[in-house]
């Protein structure tokens, strides 16, 4: 496996650690829950995301990319219309 | 070639599907189906007579890793057992509306065949996770049964009913699963290994509360009582007669694989019976509805036969364990026979409390002899069937010098001739106004069952040979 | 202390105190988000014990059909009705879970624990069909089991067809549903698919392929698809009853060949397990789906 | 605590806390709830005591468990079964647990979502 | 063929019980038929045992019900006697209670439980062994209960709750003692001169245990002292209930089943080694004793009728007891006479009660020309009770006499003498009110009494004449008795 490879993927899955590190605090630290929508869709979806694309990177078949790929596809989407109904449910009810 | 054994285990498997499938030719199929089934079971008997207990490994694989069906005398009697009661059971739904209102796809049919496949499947399990397996669809078409109509407290006690039985179950696959730790094989050959070991007997203890919870032996019974009197009366005979048996039965087997080594567990079977039959015929005695009375005898005669399995279960003296074996054949028999006969007197008169059983003018004749027939079958009286296995027990008991334990089988029937006498003097007792010749309200489908099943267990006193010689043929 | 051990750890500590807040918390969305994590957690730590089917069925059908299950009885049983037990009683209730898990924890570490399974099946592997141990188990070696495990769930839905409870017929959920179920649903479908066929191979199989195809039914219904048009649910019972007739009467017909209950006829066991396979995921997406969606006739939020 | 301490350990809690809570709450719900914790926390007991087997068999001789395992370990990137804690996807375990535990799942989901149906029965009938 | 025999006599009533069971009340005639039919074949087919058995013939069937115990059916000569007696006698009280209950509720769930009652009795009587008489015994309480509490009136129930006590716990005993009498001997058939073996030498304590268990659980049906309460309780029955039941088969099962476990369980030699038999005999005797004074005090007829039956029981027992054949041979025949005795009073009382509703010793004044025919049947039972010769009470105490004095208890001639007396003080008045007394001015007939109510009881008394005139005949209840004592003694 090339060496150009692995530090890529270890760079991106640094990268994406850190994206995952950022949203946990979000949660944390954001006073209501409109804003803590964005830690959870914005920030995980694009820490996963480069997570996946850097164990791709590593692992040596390329093949590994399509399944992973995937899951980052299948999450993005899931997390955006779930953003959605929170905020939908929020704007008609103020926070129960 | 197919054999009995597959045929026993999957036929009804398959008519349940066919029921569900086509609700209105439910009764037909499921009568059907019951009656091949009790062919079959016959056919099973005689083989087992004539060549002796056989094993089938399936899919051709050997135990450990395979599973096998060992369908020995232990094993024909309880699916015996099971076919006579269930065909007589069938029969008093086939003549009354399907109880509660004809669900699209559920009823009384497909539960009732998936009951009966999933105890034929136990009966001849050879393998404790298979028996998990075989306790879950049992324990959750049993509840079907009990949620039938559909009042508020039969789905109260439908509720408590599967949460005891899943809480009983769990304990069951976490003795499987320590089984599987301590001796690396999970089927019943293990159980030998098992008793030398401290965690091998922490093991078969959990399985043994899995089942108590299960038989609803006495500390563990308070969900049964609402289940068995709320529920419709053919879902309560079979809840009553069969499906509570089936813990003891696979306990029975522990006991026999266990020998002598299982002796704690043994004598603590034997204090909780004891217990319960105490504590059953005490709430028995204060019942005031029927059909509760009926239920509560139930756990008192659970506890009798739990008596009776704890003291006599080694397989050393082989009398002693076939009379307790008897003694659940006779006691099926006869609480299936009761709970149709107290179905039947409820339904006439409308309501099923003790004290106006004998108010009205009309009273179903049939349905009270089979009361009374069944009545002397539990108290164990003679000629009954129940008085061949205490008369059994009891001797072996005295060859052993147990008197106490004499003594407990004793007053459990003092105590069943005490509260079962409070229904049977009422049924004699002429109504305030009863008009000479006043007609008798005529005959039903239920009367015929449980007039059927009574005086089985009458027969069954008789041609008691016959249930000992196939228990000759059991592998221990 | 290598880092695989640490992380260890951490997932256990994950999956104790997500359970505990499952048990504890008072608000009932709560309990059932924290039972979801919990179940999360757990197929990771399947995937740690070296078992991965067991990993994609926790995940499928343990925390997400389970978690809808439970967001569906939450809506529906409102607030939680429970007085606080007398402390005496929480305290001996404690002590004694307490004392039964530490003697739980001794004998199951303490256990030899040799089992007797993993050269048996490695013996048997060859001729069981496929190389994957798990399914080999699953549905040659012990498929009396898996025949018995689905007519659990028969049954199961024989029991709510019975009680009719009342049908789930979701609010409107705004307009982005309806898409999101137009891209999940072919995906799951494709996966279920994969998983199907990799079955044999690899991890993945039958129950891991129907609970994701029932996965993908639920975002239908939930996308407002009616399901409780007469026509779709007969041939959704139909199908979650074909799966148990299937399987059994293949075990009959491979007794009528080979003479042994559900031994299948040396050569073709492929063939047999891919073909029950097939008819066990589509009728536990049925079972699972129906068991969601309820039967009753009266509808309710 | 050695590595193969930490998941009979963390059974073992689950166990106790569901057990806890059975005997502590009677919300219909709950008692659900802690019934599948209970029966999460069994399979973990397992699936410890079935991994446990192949490590001591992998520890004495190895084991020969081919296809199976094989493809397993390519993807993890180590050729032999380590013992416990070296690669992270671990070695293939006995696979019969595994299929109790499968089977325990799906049985499971059975008899809960039956639980469910009663419990909004009575639920929806009056207030429980 | 002929081994069939036994089977034969005891399915004439135990297959017809469930036929009348189902009958609807109202089929009355039909129902007469079936049971006369059934009784008039039993007592050909009894006489017909009875002859071949005379001539030496054994009959004998058993069905293996468990390993180790049989259900056994044994026609001997001591079976026979009993045989005779309750075949004879059902027949003439099934026509009295055709008769006594026209038009009354429940008929078909009365003659169900009466055949059925009839067939444990000659269950018992026909017993191989120990456990087939256990069986019977037990069937026979069961049959007998609704028999007792027929009327349903809350008195009557209370007099059944009684009955279920005393007879539900002598059961129980019973049950015990054989169970662990089979524990110990494995099969316990019954044989002339005992079975037991050396059980006695090497278990005393156990076997002596046993035989008081065994003694107890009879000892409710045959009415010993402490056990006897149930009998003058349950006389709320109707009469022919009171007339076969307590007169017949109830009390008499009890006292064969004295009979059988003394003669045909222990033997004689083992009663005596174990020095059984003087107790028995002095509980005998102080029953006697106790029967006859209460019976005294009793101003209702029937009461006074069932303590008479207490003591005049307990005549047989103490025959048994005695070990000698004098003695036996008294003990037998009484069983016989008391039998046909006490028939004809409870059947000449259920008259009096049904004709003139009278059922006080008080209001027996002026009966005999009230109602000639009954009060002469009453006066010849009543003196046979009391012994007066030449009518079968006095053969049998005169036995019983010789008895005692072979056996070296010259206490049992007082015993007999101050029992003589008694009887006399409780039947003479009487017996003087019916017949020298005019009758109350307002006497109106309360029911035409039929045929049906009057021929048996005269039928009877003609037994009690000719029981006492033809004693010496071989086929008299003493020739028979004769027999069997000498197979039993020899």
């Amino acid at each position: 496996m090339s060496l150009v490879a692995t530090l890529l993927g270890t760079a991106m899955i640094a990268a994406g650690v850190g994206f995952l590190l950022f949203a946990a605090l979000g949660l944390w630290r954001l006073p209501d829950t409109l804003s803590r929508l964005h830690a959870l869709t914005k920030a995980d979806t694009a820490g996963l995301a480069l997570v996946a694309l850097g164990a791709a990177c590593l692992s040596d078949t390329p093949a590994a990319l399509l399944p992973l790929g995937l899951c980052a596809l299948l999450v993005a989407v899931s997390g955006a219309t779930i953003g959605h109904l929170i905020a939908r449910r929020l704007m008609r009810r103020p926070a129960a | 070639m197919v054999t009995e054994t597959s045929l026993l285990v999957t036929l009804p498997f398959l008519a349940a599907l066919a029921a569900a499938a086509a609700p209105r030719a439910a009764a037909t199929l499921g009568m059907a189906a019951t009656l091949a089934n009790a062919g079959f079971a016959a056919l099973l008997a005689r083989a087992l007579l004539a060549d002796g207990a056989r094993e089938t490994s399936l899919g051709g694989w050997e135990a450990p890793l395979g599973i096998t069906l060992r369908a020995d005398g232990l094993a024909a009697l309880m699916i015996g057992m099971t076919a006579l009661v269930g065909s007589a059971v069938a029969l008093q739904a086939m003549g009354r509306p399907a109880p509660g209102r004809p669900a699209p796809a559920g009823g009384f049919w497909p539960l009732w065949l998936a009951t009966l496949g999933a105890m034929n499947a136990l009966f001849l399990s050879d393998d404790l996770f298979n028996l998990y397996v075989t306790f879950e669809i049992l324990g959750l078409s049993a509840v079907g049964l009990t949620a039938l109509t559909g009042s508020r407290r039969a789905l109260r006690a439908a509720f408590d009913y599967l949460s005891a039985g899943l809480a009983g179950s769990l304990l069951l696959l976490l003795g499987v699963a320590l089984a599987y730790a301590e001796a690396g094989r999970v089927d019943l050959a293990a159980v030998p290994a098992l008793v030398e070991t401290m965690r091998g007997r922490i093991a078969l203890a959990l399985v043994l509360a899995g089942l108590a919870v299960k038989a609803a032996l006495f500390p563990l019974h308070f969900w049964m009582p609402a289940a068995h009197a709320n529920a419709a009366p053919p879902a309560s005979a079979l809840l009553s007669a069969l499906v509570v048996k089936t813990a003891l039965y696979v306990a029975l087997r522990l006991s026999l694989e266990g020998g002598a080594g299982i002796a704690p567990a043994r004598a603590a079977l034997a204090v909780a019976g004891s217990g319960a039959m105490l504590w059953g015929a005490w709430n028995a005695l204060r019942a005031e509805r029927l059909k509760l009375l009926v239920a509560h005898s139930t756990v008192a005669q659970i506890g009798l036969i739990a008596l009776a399995l704890g003291v006599a279960g080694n397989p050393a003296d082989s009398t002693l364990w076939q009379a307790a074996a008897l003694l659940m054949l006779s006691h099926a028999l006869a609480k299936a026979a009761m709970f149709l006969a107290a179905g039947r007197i409820a339904e006439e008169l409308g309501h099923d409390r003790i004290s106006g059983l004998n108010r009205t003018e009309l009273r179903p004749g049939a349905a009270e002899f089979a009361f009374a027939i069944a009545a002397v079958s539990l108290i164990g009286l003679p000629p009954t069937a129940g008085f061949v296995g205490k008369w059994v027990l009891i001797e072996g008991l005295i060859a052993r010098e147990a008197w106490i334990w004499v003594a407990l089988v004793m007053t459990g029937t003092v105590l069943s001739a005490a509260y079962l006498s409070r229904v049977v003097s009422r049924c004699l007792r002429g109504g305030p106004h009863v008009a000479p010749g006043a007609r008798r309200p005529a005959w039903h489908m239920g009367d015929v069952a449980a007039l059927g099943l009574a005086v089985g267990a009458l027969a069954l006193g008789l041609a008691s040979a016959l249930p000992f010689a196939l228990l000759e043929t059991t592998l221990t | 202390m290598s880092p695989v051990v640490l992380f260890d750890a951490a997932l256990a500590l994950g999956v104790l105190g997500c359970a505990a807040l499952a048990l504890t918390l008072r608000d009932r969305t709560g309990t059932v988000a924290a039972f979801m994590l919990t179940g999360l957690l757990v197929a990771l730590s399947w995937l740690r014990l070296g078992a991965p089917d067991v990993a994609l069925a926790e995940a499928a059908i343990g925390a997400g059909l389970t978690g809808a299950l439970f967001l569906r009885g939450a809506r529906r049983l409102g607030p939680l009705r429970a007085r606080p037990p007398a402390p005496a009683q929480a305290a001996a209730a404690a002590l004694g879970a307490a004392v039964l898990s530490a003697a739980l924890l001794w004998a199951f570490a303490t256990a030899p624990a040799e089992s007797l399974y993993p050269p048996r099946v490695a013996a048997a592997l060859e001729d069981s069909g496929v190389s994957n141990p798990v399914t080999a188990v699953l549905l040659n070696f012990r498929a009396w089991d898996t025949l018995l495990e689905i007519a659990v769930l028969v049954v199961a839905l024989l029991l709510v067809m019975t009680l009719s409870p009342p049908r789930v017929i979701p609010d409107k959920l705004g307009a982005l549903v309806q898409p999101f179920a137009r891209i999940v649903v072919p995906v799951a479908v494709l996966v279920a698919g994969h998983l199907l066929w990799q079955g044999a191979e690899a991890p993945g199989g039958a129950f891991q392929a129907g609970a994701v195809l029932a996965g993908a039914g639920l975002a239908l219904v939930l996308g407002g698809v009616r399901v409780d048009r007469r026509v779709l649910r007969r041939a959704l019972t139909a199908l979650a009853l074909a799966g148990l007739a299937v399987f059994t009467l293949a075990a009959l017909a491979s007794q009528a060949v080979t003479g042994a209950l559900l031994g299948y006829p040396d050569g073709q066991a492929k063939a047999w397990i891919i073909a029950i396979e097939g008819a066990l995921t589509l009728s536990i997406a049925a079972t699972l789906c129906l068991l969601f969606t309820g039967y009753g006739r009266r509808s309710a939020r | 605590m050695t590595p193969d301490l930490i998941y009979p350990a963390a059974g073992a809690g689950l166990i106790g806390l569901a057990l806890w809570r059975l005997a502590t709450c009677g919300d219909t719900l709950r008692r659900i709830m802690a019934l599948n914790v209970l029966a999460v926390g069994i399979a973990m007991l397992m699936l410890a005591a079935g991994r446990e087997t192949l490590m001591l068999a992998a520890g004495r001789e190895t084991s020969t468990l081919a296809a199976g395992r094989d493809t397993l370990t390519r993807a993890a990137g180590q050729d032999t079964p380590q013992t416990a804690g070296a690669g992270f996807l671990q070695a293939a375990a006995d696979p019969v647990p595994q299929a109790f535990v499968l089977t325990g799942i799906v049985v499971l989901v059975a008899v809960t979502a039956a639980l469910m149906a009663l419990a909004e029965r009575l639920g929806a009938r009056d207030g429980d | 063929m002929t081994e069939l025999l036994p089977l034969a006599i005891l399915m004439t009533s135990l297959g017809v019980a469930p036929a009348i069971l189902a009958m609807p009340d109202d089929w009355s005639r039909l129902r007469t038929a079936v049971n006369l039919a059934a009784a008039a074949l039993k007592l050909g087919l009894v006489a017909w045992l009875s002859l071949s058995v005379a001539q030496g013939a054994e009959f004998g069937l058993g069905l293996e019900i468990a390993p180790g115990l049989a259900l056994e059916l044994k026609a001997d000569a001591l079976s026979v006697l009993f045989l005779a007696l309750s075949s004879v006698l059902w027949l003439l009280t099934t026509l009295y209670a055709v008769g006594y209950l026209e038009g009354g509720t429940d008929r078909s769930r009365f003659f169900g439980f009466f055949s059925l009652c009839v067939a444990a009795t000659v269950g018992i009587a026909m017993a191989g062994n120990l456990f087939t008489f256990v069986v019977f015994f037990e069937l026979l309480t069961l049959a007998t209960w609704p028999l007792v509490v027929h009327r349903g009136s809350a008195e009557a129930h209370r007099a059944g709750r009684i009955y279920l006590v005393y007879t539900l716990g002598g059961g129980l005993a019973l049950t015990l003692g054989a169970a662990w009498l089979y524990a110990l001997a494995g099969a316990v058939p019954f044989a002339p001169r005992g079975v037991l073996g050396d059980l006695p030498q090497t278990h005393p304590v156990a076997v002596t245990a046993i035989f008081v268990l065994l003694i107890a659980g009879v000892g409710v049906k045959a009415a010993l002292v402490p056990l006897h309460g149930w009998l003058p309780v349950s006389m709320v029955a109707p009469a022919p209930v009171s007339a076969l039941l307590h007169a017949v088969a109830v009390v008499k099962s009890g006292a064969y089943g004295i009979m059988r476990i003394v003669y045909d369980v222990y033997g004689v030699e083992t009663m005596q080694g174990l020095g059984l038999a003087a107790p028995l005999a002095a509980l005998a005797g102080a029953t006697i004793l106790w029967g006859s004074f209460r019976a005294l005090r009793q101003d209702d007829l029937k009461k006074r009728l069932a303590y008479s039956t207490v003591s005049q029981v307990s005549y047989i027992t103490l025959g048994v007891a005695l070990i000698s054949p004098l003695a036996a041979v008294g003990g037998l025949a009484h069983l016989i006479h008391q039998g046909i005795m006490k028939i004809t009073l409870f059947l000449a009382a259920g008259n009096f009660a049904e004709g003139r509703g009278v059922k006080t010793v008080s209001g027996m004044d002026g009966m005999g020309r009230l109602m000639p025919g009954a009060t002469l049947a009453f006066t010849v039972g009543a003196l046979g009770m009391i012994g007066v010769p030449p009518l079968a009470g006095f053969i049998s105490k005169w036995y019983l006499g010789a008895g005692g004095l072979d056996a070296g208890q010259p206490a049992v001639i007082a015993l007999l003498a101050g029992s003589g007396l008694m009887n006399a003080a409780y039947f003479l008045p009487i017996l003087y009110r019916a017949w020298f007394r005019d009758p109350p001015a307002d006497a109106v007939p309360k029911r035409r009494i039929g045929w049906m109510l009057a021929v048996p009881p005269a039928v009877t008394a003609g037994f009690v004449l000719a029981a006492g005139l033809l004693a010496n005949a071989p086929f008299s209840p003493l020739g028979w008795t004769r027999f069997i004592v000498s197979l039993e003694y020899l």
